[in-house]
This record gives C-alpha cells, structure tokens and sequence, in this order.
C-alpha cells in the first residue's frame, strides 16, 4: 500500500439556510481554498471525485452541474459517487493505491434545506414494504434508540449528555452551526420530539460543502509541512431491513474499524458522524473507544449535519486536529443509510 | 374468499418531494433582469468570457461571473433542431424548432424557440431577432421570450462560427 | 498499475421493455448470478461489490443500493456506488478494476441497471424546474442538434445514420439477450420511420429498456485460475469536462479525444484501427458512430462516415464496431455503459455467440455520458499486458 | 431536522415539487407476500437455513443466498420489538393522529415488520406489547393493507 496524505481540507460555514448561494456558488471558493493550500496546480491534480445526492437538490443529474465549480479544462480524470464525500475519498484513495495518480480532490455538497430533510430520507427506505408507511428518519432513529434503552446500554441521560457535550465543543469550532452550554436536567425536561427522542437528540439541518485534497507520500511531503496520514480507511454496510438487524450494536462499524487498524495504538480523539444522540454511544461501543478519547471536537453531526458533506466533514475535522497539534492520532467515521446502516472509519496520524 | 383473484404483480407507489427553490446569486441576477425585459450576461472574473445565463461560474476557469452586462437580444443560430415527438414538461404545440442561439456579445449559445419562417428555411448561421411577450407577462424567467424571429440579414458563414458548437 | 486485473465473470439479464415479472431486486440478481456461474463463484466469495445506475428518479428510491446492496450478498463487505450520467456503467466496471488492480481486494462483483418500466425516462431527464422554461425535449432534444452541427461540419451523407441504424438491428438479431429485435428490418423500413427529434428518425434512436449486467472482477492469481478464459484489464481511463462553457466544441469533446489517447498509451496501443479488433461503443442515436470513430481516433476527423459507409464498421469488416446491436437495441441507461465493456470482454474471451469476431483478441468499451462530457472506456485482451 | 433561525432574506424562491406514481413489478416473492396480504394473510419465507423471514425476499440477507420456496403464515398477532412515538404526524405519515413506528416479530417469524401500531395513547405502548393487525377496509395487495397494528385484545 502506498502512504497517502490528507494535504488540504476546507469546507463552508454551515447554516440553516443557505438561501442566497446555489450549489456550485457554495463549492468555488472552498475548492479554490483547498487547492491553494495543497500548493499543487489545479492542473496537476490527477483526479477528482464527489459525492452528492439527487434529492437533496430535487433534480437528476445535480452533480454534473457542479463540475462547473471544479476548473475541469482542459478535461480532468474525474468520477462521482451518488453516497457522502467520505466515500468519494475512498474511490480517490483507491486509485491513489492503483498507482495511475498521485494526487486528488474530493469535494461533496448539499442545500438539506431546500427539502423536508427527514421526509426526503424516507425515500432511502426499501420502495415495497417500508417507503409507503413513510417512516421518516427521526422515527427510524428513535426505533433504534428505544432499542438501546430497553437493552440498558444508555439512558436518556447518557443521551441528553452526548448532546450537551457536543454542542458545547461545537463553541470553539467556528463554522459549525448549533453551539452552546446546555443544561442536561433542562435537556431531560423538554418533551419528546418522536419518543424517545428529544429535539436535542435530532441533528440540526444544514447546508454546507466540503473539499479535500490527498497525495501519495512523495508529493505529500513535498507540499506540505504536515501531512496528515491515512493510515488505514475501510467501509462495510449491514442490513437494510431494521427487524433483521440487532440495532443496538453496529457489526459494519466494527468490522470497518478493525480493518482499518483502529487497535492497537492509542486514539486521541475521535470524530464520528452520529446524526443522533445515541448513535454516537452505539459506534463508541463499536470502535472500542477508551473514555479519555475525546469524541468529535468539532461538536459533531449534532452540531451541523450538511447531509452528504458531514462524513468528509469528520474525517476533515479530525486532519485539523492532527494538523493543528491536539492530537496525534484519531479515528474519523462517516454512515449512510437508516440507522446507521453503512460505515466507513479512517485512522489518521501526524 | 370464494372468488379466486389474480396474483398480484405490480404495485402503485405514489412518490412526492416537496422543496423551496433558491437559484443563486447569478441565476437570480439575470432573472431579475429578465423581469425588465434584459438580458443579463455573465462576465467571467478570470477570463472575461460573458455567459448567458451564467449560473454563477466560468467552468473553464472555475472563477465566479460577477459582473454583468445586458446583452443584444439579436444573435446567430449555431445548430437546431426540429421536435416533432411530445415531452412532459413541454408546452408547445408539435412541431416546434429549438434552436442554439450566440446573443450577440456572448460567448455561449443559448436555447430558444424559432418561428416566423417554414422549418425547412432554417438554418445554420442564420440571423434571428427576439420577440417578447408583454410587457404585463414579464416573469423572472427567461420565458418573456415568446420565441425568436428570422431577421433580414445575410447569414454568418459557418467557418466563423467554429467554437461555439 | 499495482496488480493485473481480469473479467472472469459476465451475466446480463434479458432486456425488455418492461420486465414485470421481475422487482429491482430479481432483476439486479438474475445479472449477478449469471456472472457467478459464469465464474464458477458463490457469493461468499466475492470480496466487494460497486453499484451503478442512473438518475435515482428513474425508479423513485434515493440511494437504491442500500435496500440492494444485501441482495448481492452485500453484508458486511464494501459497497459503493458510482453515478456519472451516461457513461456510469463504464465507470461503475472502472472502480471495480481499480479494488482489484490497487491489491484491496481480490474479487469485486460490480452490477450496473436501470428499471426504466417503474417511471418514464423522458419524465426523469427532463425534470421541469422553476424559473427555467423546458425546452431541450429530452436526450434526443439534446442531441439532435449536435449530430446537425456534425453533419455541416463533416459532409456526411445524410443516410449515414440509416446505415448505421440497419448495421445495428441486424447485429441485435444475433444476441439473445438484445432487447428490440427488428427480423425483417430494412434500410427503407428505418428511412421511412418517423423523424421524431429532426435530423434523428424514430428507427435510428435507441429504446427505453429494464436490464443489468454484472461483472466480477479477479485478480492476476484468479484470472489464472479462472475455468473460462478471462479478460485481461490492460488499461481503463475516465475523462471529464464541464457542460457547457465558451468556446466548448460539444459535437467533438477534447475529455473524448483525450481520454482514448490517453487510454491506447496506458494500452501500449500505437495504431488502434490496426490494433484494435473490434469495439463496443454508446451509441444513442445512430449518428454517433462516426462521431466516435472520429473521436476515438480511427478515422481522421470529419471522416468518420467513412468508415461507416466502406462496411468497416460491420461485423466482417476490419474494425466491427457494436457487435451486440449497441444500445440502439437495448438501453437499460444505468447498465448501458457495462454492457458496452461486458461486450468487449466477450469478445476477447470468445463467448460472444452468434456475434463472435473471430480471432477478436483486443477489444475497446466505450461509454459516455451528460451532454457529451463524461467518458469511460476500457481495452480488454486474451492475454495479460506484458 | 431540529429548526433553528433561517437568515431572513427576500430572495427569489419557488415552490419545486418531484412527484410520480412509480408503477412497480414484484417478481415472485414480493408478489406472493402481496397477494396473500390481499387475501388476509401475512407470509414470511424460509430461508435455507430455516429462519422465516418477513417481509420475506429473494435472499437471506446474512448470505446473499437466494431464499427456498417454502412460505410461512405468520401471525397475526406479533411482539413489539422495539417503537418510536410519533406525537404529530406528518403529511406523508399513514395515520392522521398520534401512533408509533414499531418493529413487530409476528408469532412464527425470525425477524421483525416495520409497521405502524394505532394504540390511541403513547402510555398504552410498551415494548414486548401483543399487537393484533388491523386490516384495511379494502385490501389490495399492498403494505397497507393492514391498516394499521392495535392491541392485542382491544378489538
């Protein structure tokens, strides 16, 4: 396997609403920012990937348009994955691996608030037996948290707790969108949102976009004073059907993490995409994070989920701490699909 | 149950998604000017190349087309075509020709309906002129143009058309 | 390239216009078991798979593949799933090589679909959106006017398409998988079809079809091993520009030209009429052929036709292209682009039927997608690059 | 999908709705289980290793292996596994008023039916609860024919 480097990361500010800008407006300066901090030409770059979803911008073929933000002339070697940008850094990592290039751009985007988020994620659902109920994505959730609770592996405390923190280190991320001190017992006072989950159990929306840029080692080290490495990236999926799975536990995220070499090794921090409260005790468990890693700095999906974007967002955030100093090693983890159904971890190194 | 029933094969699942659509900065500049009766190209920050309508970049720059000027509504057909096949979505009596159309001062084609001449006149480098609805009908939508008329001009030549297919 | 890599397994579904006996699942399935058994393998052996299709409008689920991906025996392995317009198809076999060619994985089962019966394709591509009058009808309104610009450029006689259009039906005869089968079909039979997107006749446009095809994809040690001959992966490349931009030549696009350029020098191939003994390319609309004969560097530019026209196209001519009838015969729009690579990996493994090129031991797919800007071909062979 | 304050802005914006009636073929074992659903009947399938699942389908999905041609009827009563309380329905809920998401393994299954259950009152759910289904008043091959689960009991 060849070392591969993240070089460069930036993503948008991530708003509620982002009503004024469309999407290749969102992309342009945040791929021209992290080009420019890869210090590799535009041109020079050997391939570029991206992820995005059709039905968040509610037409076919949304991704085309935003090779529009990318400089794709003359012609660029480039690929798209209809999945979050986490996974886009896959297929670049492969080819990476596949030793055709050195180099590569990932980006991934979404305006969430153009839709109805949790009924647009209805459609992920099995189209015979599930979509025409219409369970939305907070009922789904909330089946699998009643799951946790019935079986005593967390408590609405546990939960309400996970909230608290996130959002409360979501204070020092500037670009995030939900950040604050909260109180758990005023938490735990608030009505259900869907039983058992509370608004502050639920991710905000958000629209955002994020970029990356990897290279092999020998570029990496020449560009950059701090090249964050990939040390082992791997992605599993389990059942789609939420009453053949045990939803308590989450087998794909475990099996990601031993691939990818989550152990041995100390973990500094983690950045786990867990769009719900309790999803982020389930992949603690799964990863078999000790307590003193501090899980998602950034305050997390909870803090800002910009569907499709948080995933390369984690692995994003998780580079910066690498990069900035506060951390040495960290795992980042991005999930598609109902209740967590497919995984991806990523260990990095400085 | 008495009756025997045939096997069921199919079903019918009715999808509906709802969302509020915002165009963006440039789209929204040149509907806005469309509203006036302009038409608003894009004038790329990098290069200069004008785009109409810009969708907020110069794609072969990746560089934002934040500046604008109001283009002619007169222009040369650079290819068309004749539909004579229905499409949901399209409103417009069978057949109809469409047409790329180079606005005079722009560097990219622009898709219009062409009328007011048989089709087997149309062609190739031949010269057309706007005709808006309105004034009472202007929408933010570049749809104020009913269509685009013939005008009384010698054609360009084809060679002086190449890049911009 | 870390690790050779080897087609050692194709199926593809029976193509039809509706296949109601079948839901996404049986219909994704019935691909990759025929590629299983064609590979002697069982699910259990299959490492990851990678997921291609079209626009999810087409059958109104949002990430089909994670309601699929189990079908394929998903659970617990990688998935990914690739979307580049047309050309996905070809890009979707594209990942599943480099799993394979970057040493991750062993064997990678890939599949590529569309169930176009479950909407309407005309629907699904043209979604009206506000503020934007509608007014390219579909692909056809798209390309149309492209094929018009190449017909003023190159002076290619107008029948060129109608020859095309008859070489293609009359290949599709001969795969029993093809979806439109015309037995009678004859020049004046596509001439007097109706013209339903003017220059393009009713007869030289391509169907709207259900389908898969799945692939698996083995390593170096596993193409050996292989009890049917495999294809040998010498080279694969993926090219990509922007829609629509100043001064952009859409008739014939620089990512095409260069993407087989780039493509023939990873291949070692420096004279590819010469070299090349048959290609399975994405032709839409039958015009197109000369375009990409011109675009893939086997006849000079504005000269395609040519090719078109002296038979060198035809399955006893010197480079047959389309073997299968193409995708004038069947069009499954997400499958599209691997039957074009499935096709020439037949070939070269010589279990291509009634549609077999003798001695075919080094063959092109050819896939392209979104207004002629998206492109992924691959050169398959009977023997392991050297 | 927790609201928080949008920017205020008097931007151009427009409604934009995707809607189609997607018509979709069954094949052999969706169908079956539709068409019994029609008739009053819910139907797992055995999978080669004897596990009955429902929905059924044309695999088992710990192996991708296809399924054997053995259907069960299951039910109709069943075990909530596990639940979600949905205080204010929306649009695109099947029920008008409040009720739950459940997981429900049907007396016989191996696995568990995501569904709705009507049971009037958050307070009156509980899980490992007996529900019984209620069925539509005209039934025609769909998930929604059973209208609804209730408590066991509370006919």
């Amino acid at each position: 396997m060849r070392d591969v480097a993240v070089i460069a990361y930036a993503q948008t500010p991530y708003v509620r609403t982002e009503r004024v800008r469309n999407e290749v407006e969102m992309l342009m300066p945040i791929i021209d920012e992290v080009v420019k901090k890869a210090g590799i030409p535009r041109q020079e770059i050997g391939f570029t990937c991206s992820g995005s979803t059709d039905y968040l911008a509610g037409q076919s073929f949304s991704f085309v348009m935003a090779v529009d933000a990318v400089g794709a002339w003359p012609p660029i070697m480039e690929s798209h994955v209809e999945m979050d940008g986490a996974w886009a850094l896959y297929e670049a990592w492969i080819k990476i691996q596949c030793g055709e290039v050195d180099s590569a751009l990932i980006f991934s985007f979404g305006r969430s608030s153009m839709g109805e988020t949790a009924e647009t994620m209805t459609l992920q659902t099995d189209p015979y037996t599930m979509a025409p109920l219409g369970p939305d994505a907070i009922s789904m959730a909330a089946l699998q948290a009643r799951c946790g609770l019935d079986a005593g592996l967390f408590s609405e405390r546990d939960m309400a707790e996970v909230a608290a923190r996130n959002r409360r280190n979501a204070l020092t991320n500037p670009e995030a969108q939900l950040a604050g001190e909260f109180d758990v017992e005023a938490l735990l006072a608030a009505p259900y949102r869907v039983s058992p989950l509370r608004d502050h159990d639920c991710p905000p929306v958000t629209d955002g976009a994020a970029a990356m840029v990897i290279a092999a080692a020998d570029v990496a080290r020449d560009v950059s004073d701090k090249p964050v490495w990939i040390r082992g990236i791997d992605h599993r999926l389990d059942s789609h059907q939420l009453g053949s799975r045990d939803l308590t536990k989450s087998p794909s995220t475990r099996l990601a993490g031993e691939r990818a070499g989550v152990s041995p090794g100390k973990i500094d921090i983690a950045e786990l995409h867990a769009p719900f409260s309790h999803q982020e005790i389930i992949l603690k468990n799964a990863l078999g994070l000790d307590d003193d890693v501090r899980i998602n700095p950034s305050g997390g999906a909870l803090a800002a989920n910009p569907i499709m974007s948080a995933g390369l967002a984690r692995i994003g955030e998780a580079s910066r701490q690498i990069s900035g100093g506060a951390a040495s090693r960290a795992v980042a983890h991005a999930t598609s699909g109902p209740c967590l159904q497919q995984n991806l971890v990523c260990v990095l190194e400085g | 149950m008495s009756e025997e029933r045939e096997p069921v094969t199919r079903i019918v699942t009715p999808v509906r998604v709802a969302y509020t659509y915002t165009p963006g900065i440039a789209s929204e500049r040149f509907l806005r000017g469309c509203k006036e009766g302009k038409l608003l190209g894009g004038i790329c920050d990098a290069c200069g190349r004008v785009y109409i309508p810009s969708r907020g970049a110069c794609p072969r720059c990746a560089a934002p087309t934040s500046k604008f000027q109001e283009l002619s509504d007169q222009g040369t057909i650079i290819t068309f075509c004749i539909v004579r096949v229905p499409a949901e979505n399209i409103a417009v009596d069978l057949p109809y020709c469409t047409a790329s159309i180079l606005l005079d001062g722009a560097d990219i084609s622009f898709t219009g309906l062409i009328q007011g001449c048989p089709f087997e006149d149309v062609r190739i480098g031949m010269r057309v002129q706007a005709i808006w609805k309105p004034e009472s009908e202007w929408d933010y939508s570049v749809g104020n143009i009913e269509h685009f008329h013939p005008l009384d001009e010698p054609d360009i030549p084809f060679k002086d058309l190449k890049g911009y297919s | 390239m870390a690790e050779h890599a080897a087609v050692i397994g194709i199926g593809q579904t029976d193509f039809d216009a509706k296949r109601v006996d079948v839901s996404q699942v049986g219909l994704i399935r019935e691909a990759a078991e025929r590629a299983l058994a064609d590979a002697e393998l069982d699910w259990k052996d299959i490492d990851a798979v990678v997921i291609g299709k079209a626009p999810d409008m087409f059958e109104g689920v949002m990430m089909p593949e994670l309601f699929l991906a189990e079908a394929l025996g998903g659970v617990g392995k990688p998935m990914l799933r690739v979307h580049t317009a047309g050309s996905v198809g070809g890009s979707t076999a594209i990942v599943a090589a480099s799993l394979v060619q970057s040493g991750v994985h062993e064997r990678v089962l890939t599949v590529a679909y569309e169930k176009q019966s479950e909407s309407n394709a005309m629907w699904a591509l043209s979604i009206k959106m506000p503020f934007t009058p509608t007014m390219v009808a579909g692909a056809g309104g798209f390309f149309a006017p492209l094929i018009r610009g190449y017909m003023e450029r190159s002076g290619a006689p107008e029948d060129t398409g109608i020859r095309v259009a008859l070489k293609d039906r009359l290949n599709a005869l001969k795969n029993p998988v093809a979806h439109l089968k015309l037995p009678d079909v004859t020049f004046e039979m596509i001439q007097n079809s109706p013209m339903l997107w003017d220059p393009i006749r009713y007869l030289e446009t391509c169907p709207s079809s259900d389908g898969a095809c799945a692939l698996v994809i083995g390593n170096e040690k596993h193409g050996r091993a292989a009890s049917r001959p495999a294809a040998w992966i010498h080279a694969t490349n993926m090219k990509t520009e922007p829609t629509m931009f100043a001064g952009r030549d859409q008739v014939m696009p620089k990512a095409g030209l260069e993407c087989s350029e780039e493509l023939y020098k990873k291949a070692g191939i420096t004279d590819p009429r010469k070299e090349i003994d048959c290609a399975e390319i994405y032709v839409p609309f039958s015009w197109f052929e000369p375009m990409w004969m011109e675009n893939l560097h086997f006849a000079p530019i504005n000269e395609g036709w040519k090719m078109t026209y002296e038979g060198a196209t035809a399955l006893d001519g010197d480079l047959p292209v389309n073997m299968s009838g193409g995708v004038l015969s069947t069009n499954a729009i997400g499958a599209s682009g691997m039957v074009r690579f499935a096709e020439a990996a037949m070939q070269v493994r010589g279990q291509a039927g009634d549609h077999q090129i003798d001695g075919a031991r080094k063959a092109l797919g050819h896939a392209y997608g979104g207004g002629s800007q998206y492109f992924s071909m691959w050169i398959v062979a009977d023997q392991p690059m050297q | 999908m927790e609201d928080t304050k949008s920017p205020g802005d008097d931007g151009l914006s427009a409604p934009h709705v995707l809607e189609y009636a997607y018509k979709r073929s069954l094949g052999p074992v969706l169908g079956r289980f539709f068409t019994s659903l029609r008739d009053g009947r819910i139907e797992g399938v055995r999978t080669r290793s004897g596990r009955v699942l429902v929905p059924p389908s044309e695999y088992d999905p710990e192996n991708g292996e296809a399924t054997t041609e053995d259907f069960v009827e299951v039910g109709p009563a069943g075990t909530v596994k596990s639940w979600a309380w949905v205080g204010a329905p929306r649009e695109s809920h099947p029920l008008d008023h409040p009720f739950a998401f459940a997981l429900i393994e049907l007396d016989g299954a191996d696995t568990a039916l995501m569904h709705v259950v009507d049971s009037g009152d958050e307070a009156a759910m509980a899980t490992g609860m007996r529900v019984i289904p209620r069925w539509a008043d005209e039934t025609v091959g769909r998930i929604q024919d059973i209208a609804a689960f209730i408590p066991e009991g509370r006919a």
